[in-house]
C-alpha cells in the first residue's frame, strides 16, 4: 500500500498548562479527502495548527510523506506544500484582494507560477476578480472565505487544510463554496476539511473523524450510511 | 503680522513638519509591525548625524557628504536590525512586551547616547549644508538646505510608501502587522520582516538626523527633543496609520511655528501638550487613529 | 409579575459585521434561561452588551428589575445585582484564590468589614466546591475546573439576583460538567436567576427551562428544550441541512 | 502581634536597626552621604513600583513627580521663605497635584498611549522648567536653597548626621505607608485591574477611580523625596529630568524586581553603591547601568526580590530557620 501523505502519530498538545489533544492519531492516504468535525473547543483547530507548525506537539510525531515535520518551522512546512487556511476568514484586512492573493504565493515554491495561479483563482472565484482592488475588510463573509481559500491555492498546496470555511455563511453561499472546493478536490489536491456542517463534509470527503474532548471519538466512512442519531445524540443529547 | 512674516512662519513650520514626518513615520512603522514603541529612535537620529559627520565632514575623515550619507544609512539599517534582535525579539512572546520594550529601548537610548559621548565627545559639531546658499521663496529668503528638506522628506516618504505598497517584501511587512498567524501560514519569515522594519525605521531616523545636523549643532542629545516631538505627533495622529502620522507631523510643525511666533519659545511645549491632551480627551486613539 | 431582565432589541456591529442584530429576550425571576448557537453567532457579545463590559450596545434597551441599565457605568452593574462570568477561564492570576473572591465581596457587594468579607469569601468558595487547601494558592495555579468555579464564586459572592454564565462547561470533562450542572441547580434553588451560554447543547438542554438559539447574530428560535431540539432550523444551524431527520 | 517578629519582618527590623546604628559606628561622612542619597532613591523607586508594578499602569512620568517636589520645595523655601520643615511635606502634596494633572489624559487611555503621554508630560515639565527662568533658574537651576535647621543647628554639620536620620525616617515612613497600602483592599483591587481589567470592572471596581488613586498615592512620598533631595543637596537642577536619573531609578526597580516594596529598596542600595563605585568612569557608568538593565531583563526578569523569595524557600525547605524566614506569597 502506498505511503500516506500525512501521518499523525499519537500527538498530544495544548496551550500553556491546558492539554487539548490527547494522543491523537490519524492518517491521510494518497487518494482520500479527510473531514474533521465535532463540538467546538474540542481540538480540531488545534490539530491543524499543530500540523502546520504553529504549535509544537508535547509528544508524538507528524510525518509528511515519510518525513518528520513536527519540529519544522511553519514556513518550512508551507514550503513542503501543506497550506492551512485559518478559521475566522480575514487574512490581511487592510490589503487589497489582489495583494492578499499575491502574498498567498509568498513561499519560494509557489512564486514562479504566481501569474498562472492567480488566473486560476480568479477563474474559480470570479467575484474576487471583480473586487481585486478593494480592501479585504470591505468584502462580505462569503467573499472573505473565497479570498482565504484563494490565497491558500496560491501557495500551490500539495495538501490543503481548510478550517471551517462555511462558518457564518448563508445556505446559498455554502452551495457555491461547496462547488468550488469540490473543483479543487477534483483537481487532485488532497484535502483536510474541518467543518460543523455535516452535509458539507459528506459531500466533499471520503473519511470523517469526529473529535470530541481531544480524542478521535468516531471514525466514519463517508460512503457508507451511518447512524445519524448517534451523532445527533452527541450534539443534542441531554446529559 | 505682514505677509512676509506669515510666509516665513509657514515655511519654518513646513520644515519642522518635514523632519517630524520622517521621524514619526519610522516610529509608526515599528509600532504597526511589532506593536512596540522605540524610545531609541531619537538616538538613532543622533548616531546617523554623527556617522555622516565622521565620514563626510572636513573635520572628520573628509570623504564627502555622499559617502557620509551612504555609510550612515547602511550603519543605521544594521543598528536597527541589531536593536530588534537584542531589545525586542527575546521578549516578543511575553504578555508584557509593550512595557519591557519601553524599558529596553529606553536603556538602549541611554547606552547609545553615552557611547556617542565617549566616541565623539560633547563638543559641538555641524554638518555643512547639503547645498549652500539661499533661495528667494515667495517674499522671503530661506536657505537652500531648508528647501531641500521640504522637498526630500515627501520624496523619501513616497519611496517608503511605494516600497510598502508594491514590493513583495514591503507588502509582507504590512501583512505581518495585520495578521501574524496568517503571515506564518503563508510561509513568511516573520523575524526577518521584523528586523527589516526596524532597520528601515532606523534609517529614516538617521536620515532625519543628517538633515537636522546642518541646521543645529550635533551633540549626543541631538535626537532627544525631536523624539519627544515625534512622540507627540504619533499620539496626535494616532499610532499605526502612516498617512495619519504624516499629516499630523505637518500639523504639529505648523502649530509649533505659529505658537513660537505668537507665544514665544517658552510656552510652545505647553501649547503642544495641551493640544495633545485635548485630542486624547476627545479621541483616545489619536486624531486619525483607528480603534 | 414583570420579568426580572428584559433585553429589548439590542444590536452591536463591528465594522460591517452585525455581531448582534436586533435581539430581544425576557427572563422571569427564578428561571434558568439558556442561550445557544453555533460559534460566532453572537452569544458572548450579547452578554457583553447586557453588562456593558467591555462595551455597551449600539442600540436597544436593557431593563433590569424595571430600570434601564444600558447606559450605566460598567462597574456599577454588579452592585446593582447583575453579575457575569467570562468565556475563557479568567482569574486574577497573581492574587490568591481567597483574595479573588474577597474582591467581589468588598467591591461588588460593598462589604466594608474585612473579617466579614473573608468569611463570605470562604463560604462561597466552599459552596462552589473549592477546598480550603486551595485558598492561599495563586489563582494562576488552579486547574481549569477550579478556575471556572472560582470565577463563579467571585460572581455569586456579590449576591447577584441575576447571574450570567458564559460557557461554564467548555473545556471540562464529563464528571466536571456533571458537577457544574449540580452547581447551577443549587444556585438556582437558592433564588438566583440564571442566564447560561453554551455552545454545546447537552448541558443547556438539561438545565434550562427555556432557551434562545442565536444564529448569525439574530434570534433563530426561543422555546423549551423539547421545542428547540425538534426544530429543524436548529439542527440545520449546527450540523447542516442533511443531518435533519428526514 | 507575634507575627511582627517572625519571618521577613524580623529580617527587616534587623536591617533597620543596622541602619540606625550605622552612623554611630562608621564615622565616614561620605558613606553617610551615599546612604542619604540611597534613601531618596529607595523612596522614588519603591513608590514608582506602586503604579508601574502593582497597578501595571505604564507610568513613565514618575520622575516628574519627584521633580515637582524638588522644585516645589525649592520655590517655597527660597523664593517665598517657608521653612524647609514645612516645604518637604508640602512637596508631597505638590507631587500629588502633578500626578493628578497627568491623570487627566491618562484615565481613558490604554497600554502604550499611557507610556507616551506620561513620558511626554515629564519632558514637558522639563521644558517648562528650562523656559521659566525667572522662577526656576532655567538651565542653571536654583542654587543655595535654605538647609534644614533647628535653631541655629544646621543639619549638614557633623557629617550630615541630621540629614541621615531625617532621610531614614522618611524612608521608613514611606515603606510602612506602601506596605499597608498594598495589603489593603485598595492594593488588591489595583492588582486585580492589572491582571484582568474587564473581569475586575465586572466585579465592581472602578478603573478610573483606582487609577487616579494609584498615581496620586504613588506621588506623595515621591514628592516628599524630591523636597528632601533639593533641601539636602541645596540645589534644584533640571538634571533630574535627564535620562541618567531615569535610568538609575528604572534599574533599581528592575534589579529589585517589580511587584515588591523591598525589592526596589534593596535595588536602590545596590545600584547607588555600584554607581558610586563607577563614578570615575564618566559616561561609561551609564553605559554599564543601561546594559545591566537589558541583561537583567534578558536573564533574570524576577530581580533581587525573586532571589530573596527563592532564598526563603530554599532555607525553609532545608529546614533551617524555617520559621524565621517564613515568607509571604504576596510580597
Amino acid at each position: 500500500m502506498a505511503e500516506p501523505i500525512l501521518d499523525v502519530r499519537e500527538v498530544s498538545v495544548g496551550y500553556g498548562k491546558t492539554q487539548v489533544l490527547w494522543d491523537i492519531s490519524l492518517t491521510v492516504p494518497e487518494d482520500q479527502r479527510i473531514g474533521l468535525f465535532g463540538p467546538n473547543g474540542h481540538g480540531k483547530t488545534t490539530l491543524l495548527r499543530t500540523i502546520s507548525g504553529l504549535l509544537r506537539p508535547w509528544s508524538g510525531e507528524v510525518h509528511l510523506r515519510g518525513e518528520r515535520i513536527d519540529k519544522a518551522l511553519p514556513r518550512a512546512i508551507v514550503d513542503r506544500g501543506i497550506v492551512q487556511v485559518p478559521q475566522g476568514n480575514v487574512l490581511f484586512p487592510e490589503l487589497t484582494v489582489a495583494e492578499n492573493l499575491r502574498l498567498g504565493a509568498y513561499c519560494r515554491r509557489a512564486r514562479p507560477r504566481l501569474a498562472d495561479n492567480l488566473a486560476r483563482v480568479y477563474d474559480l472565484f470570479p467575484r474576487l476578480k471583480e473586487r481585486r482592488r478593494q480592501q479585504a475588510k470591505t468584502l462580505s463573509g462569503g467573499e472573505r472565505q473565497m479570498l482565504a481559500i484563494g490565497a491558500g491555492l496560491m501557495g500551490e498546496p500539495t495538501m490543503l487544510m481548510l478550517d471551517e470555511p462555511t462558518l457564518g455563511l448563508a445556505p446559498k453561499l455554502k452551495d457555491e463554496l461547496l462547488e468550488a472546493i469540490g473543483d479543487i478536490a477534483g483537481s487532485g489536491v488532497p484535502l483536510m476539511l474541518v467543518e460543523q456542517d455535516l452535509e458539507f463534509l459528506l459531500a466533499l470527503t471520503d473519511r470523517l473523524y469526529m473529535i470530541n474532548h481531544g480524542v478521535v471519538a468516531l471514525d466514519l466512512d463517508a460512503s457508507e450510511s451511518f447512524d445519524h442519531d448517534q451523532i445527533i445524540q452527541m450534539y443534542f443529547g441531554k446529559e | 503680522m505682514d505677509i512676509g512674516t506669515a510666509q516665513s512662519v509657514l515655511l519654518s513650520g513646513i520644515v519642522l513638519g518635514s523632519l517630524y514626518a520622517l521621524m514619526a513615520t519610522g516610529l509608526s512603522l515599528i509600532w504597526t509591525t511589532l506593536g512596540i514603541f522605540n524610545f531609541a529612535h531619537g538616538v538613532f537620529m543622533t548616531i546617523g548625524a554623527f556617522i555622516a559627520w565622521q565620514i563626510g565632514a572636513d573635520l572628520g575623515w573628509g570623504m564627502g557628504p555622499a559617502a557620509g550619507i551612504a555609510v550612515a544609512m547602511a550603519a543605521l539599517i544594521g543598528l536597527g536590525c541589531l536593536s530588534e534582535f537584542i531589545l525586542v525579539r527575546p521578549f516578543l512572546r511575553r504578555p508584557d512586551v509593550v512595557l519591557v520594550a519601553v524599558i529596553t529601548t529606553l536603556s538602549a537610548a541611554i547606552f547609545l547616547e553615552n557611547s556617542a559621548l565617549l566616541v565623539w565627545g560633547g563638543r559641538y559639531k555641524q554638518l555643512p549644508p547639503l547645498i549652500e546658499g539661499k533661495v528667494g521663496m515667495l517674499s522671503t529668503a530661506i536657505s537652500t538646505h531648508e528647501v531641500l528638506i521640504i522637498a526630500v522628506a515627501p520624496l523619501t516618504l513616497f519611496a517608503l510608501w511605494a516600497f510598502l505598497k508594491f514590493a513583495r517584501t514591503g507588502s509582507a511587512i504590512r501583512a505581518v502587522a495585520q495578521n501574524r498567524e496568517s503571515a506564518l501560514l503563508m510561509g513568511m519569515n516573520v523575524p526577518v520582516l521584523y528586523s527589516l522594519a526596524f532597520g528601515l525605521s532606523a534609517a529614516l531616523a538617521g536620515f532625519a538626523g543628517i538633515l537636522l545636523g546642518s541646521i543645529r549643532f550635533i551633540t549626543p542629545g541631538l535626537g532627544n527633543e525631536p523624539l519627544v516631538k515625534a512622540l507627540i505627533v504619533a499620539i496626535f495622529g494616532g499610532l499605526g496609520s502612516l498617512g495619519g502620522t504624516i499629516g499630523a507631523a505637518y500639523v504639529i510643525g505648523l502649530m509649533e511655528a505659529i505658537s513660537m511666533f505668537f507665544i514665544g519659545l517658552y510656552w510652545t511645549p505647553a501649547v503642544l501638550f495641551g493640544v495633545m491632551i485635548s485630542v486624547l480627551l476627545v479621541r483616545p486613539t489619536g486624531l486619525f487613529g483607528k480603534r | 409579575m414583570d420579568p426580572i431582565l428584559v433585553v429589548d432589541r439590542v444590536s452591536k456591529s463591528f465594522g460591517s459585521l452585525r455581531a448582534v442584530d436586533d435581539v430581544s429576550l425576557s427572563v422571569e425571576e427564578g428561571e434558568i434561561f439558556g442561550i445557544a448557537g453555533p460559534n460566532g453567532s453572537g452569544k458572548s457579545t450579547l452578554f457583553n452588551i447586557i453588562t456593558s463590559i467591555p462595551f455597551p450596545a449600539d442600540s436597544g434597551r436593557v431593563v433590569f428589575e424595571g430600570r434601564e441599565i444600558q447606559r450605566m457605568r460598567p462597574n456599577r452593574v454588579c452592585r446593582f445585582g447583575l453579575a457575569r462570568t467570562f468565556q475563557k477561564e479568567t482569574s486574577f492570576d497573581t492574587l490568591s484564590t481567597l483574595d479573588n473572591v474577597i474582591l467581589g465581596s468588598t467591591y461588588g457587594r460593598g462589604t466594608d468589614d474585612s473579617a466579614e468579607s473573608r468569611k463570605q469569601a470562604g463560604e462561597t468558595l466552599e459552596f462552589v466546591g473549592i477546598g480550603t487547601d486551595q485558598f492561599e494558592r495563586p489563582a494562576a495555579e488552579l486547574s481549569v475546573f477550579d478556575k471556572k468555579r472560582l470565577m463563579i464564586a467571585s460572581a455569586i459572592v456579590t449576591e447577584p439576583r441575576v447571574l450570567l454564565l458564559d460557557e461554564p462547561a467548555s473545556g471540562l470533562t464529563k464528571p466536571e460538567i456533571d458537577e457544574t450542572i449540580d452547581l447551577i441547580r443549587r444556585l438556582n434553588q437558592s433564588g438566583v436567576t440564571l442566564l447560561v451560554i453554551e455552545h454545546v447543547l447537552p448541558l443547556l438542554l438539561t438545565v434550562s427551562a427555556r432557551l434562545l438559539v442565536l444564529n448569525h447574530g439574530s434570534e433563530l428560535v426561543t422555546g423549551t428544550p423539547d421545542d428547540v431540539i425538534r426544530d429543524p432550523h436548529v439542527v440545520e444551524a449546527y450540523l447542516g441541512s442533511r443531518a435533519r431527520h428526514d | 502581634m507575634r507575627d511582627l517578629l517572625t519571618g521577613p519582618n524580623l529580617a527587616r527590623l534587623i536591617c533597620l536597626l543596622i541602619l540606625i546604628l550605622l552612623p554611630l559606628v562608621v564615622p565616614s561622612p561620605y558613606i553617610r552621604h551615599l546612604l542619604i542619597i540611597t534613601f531618596i532613591y529607595a523612596m522614588v523607586a519603591s513608590n514608582w513600583d506602586l503604579s508601574l508594578g502593582y497597578a501595571g499602569v505604564f507610568n513613565f512620568g514618575h520622575i516628574a513627580f519627584f521633580a515637582a517636589g524638588c522644585y516645589g520645595s525649592a520655590i517655597l523655601s527660597k523664593t517665598i521663605g517657608i521653612t524647609p520643615w514645612l516645604t518637604i511635606p508640602l512637596a508631597g502634596i505638590i507631587g500629588v497635584i502633578a500626578a493628578l494633572i497627568v491623570c487627566l489624559p491618562v484615565l481613558r487611555l490604554k497600554g502604550i498611549y499611557v507610556v507616551l503621554v506620561t513620558f511626554a508630560f515629564s519632558q514637558l515639565c522639563f521644558q517648562l522648567v528650562l523656559s521659566q527662568e525667572e522662577i526656576t533658574g532655567g538651565s542653571m537651576g536654583m542654587p543655595l536653597l535654605p538647609p534644614l535647621k533647628i535653631g541655629d543647628y544646621n543639619f549638614a554639620r557633623d557629617g550630615k548626621f541630621g540629614y541621615y536620620y531625617v532621610g531614614l525616617f522618611l524612608l521608613v515612613l514611606s515603606t510602612i505607608y506602601l506596605h499597608r497600602l498594598v495589603r489593603s483592599r485598595f492594593g488588591t483591587s489595583i492588582v486585580a485591574l492589572r491582571d484582568n481589567e474587564d473581569y475586575a470592572i465586572s466585579r465592581g471596581i472602578s478603573l478610573a477611580r483606582q487609577r487616579m488613586l494609584t498615581l496620586g498615592l504613588s506621588a506623595f512620598f515621591t514628592g516628599v523625596a524630591g523636597g528632601f533631595y533639593s533641601t539636602y543637596v541645596r540645589v534644584a537642577s533640571p538634571e533630574i529630568f535627564g535620562f541618567g536619573f531615569l535610568s538609575l531609578a528604572l534599574s533599581m526597580l528592575l534589579l529589585g524586581g517589580l511587584n515588591s516594596i523591598y525589592g526596589p529598596i534593596l535595588g536602590a542600595f545596590v545600584i547607588t553603591l555600584l554607581s558610586e563605585a563607577m563614578v570615575d568612569l564618566g559616561p561609561m557608568r551609564f553605559l554599564i547601568i543601561s546594559a545591566l538593565i537589558i541583561l537583567m531583563l534578558l536573564f533574570y526578569p524576577g530581580g533581587l526580590n525573586n532571589a530573596l523569595q527563592q532564598a526563603y524557600k530554599w532555607s525553609s525547605r532545608s529546614g533551617a530557620a524555617a520559621r524565621l524566614f517564613r515568607t509571604n506569597a504576596r510580597n
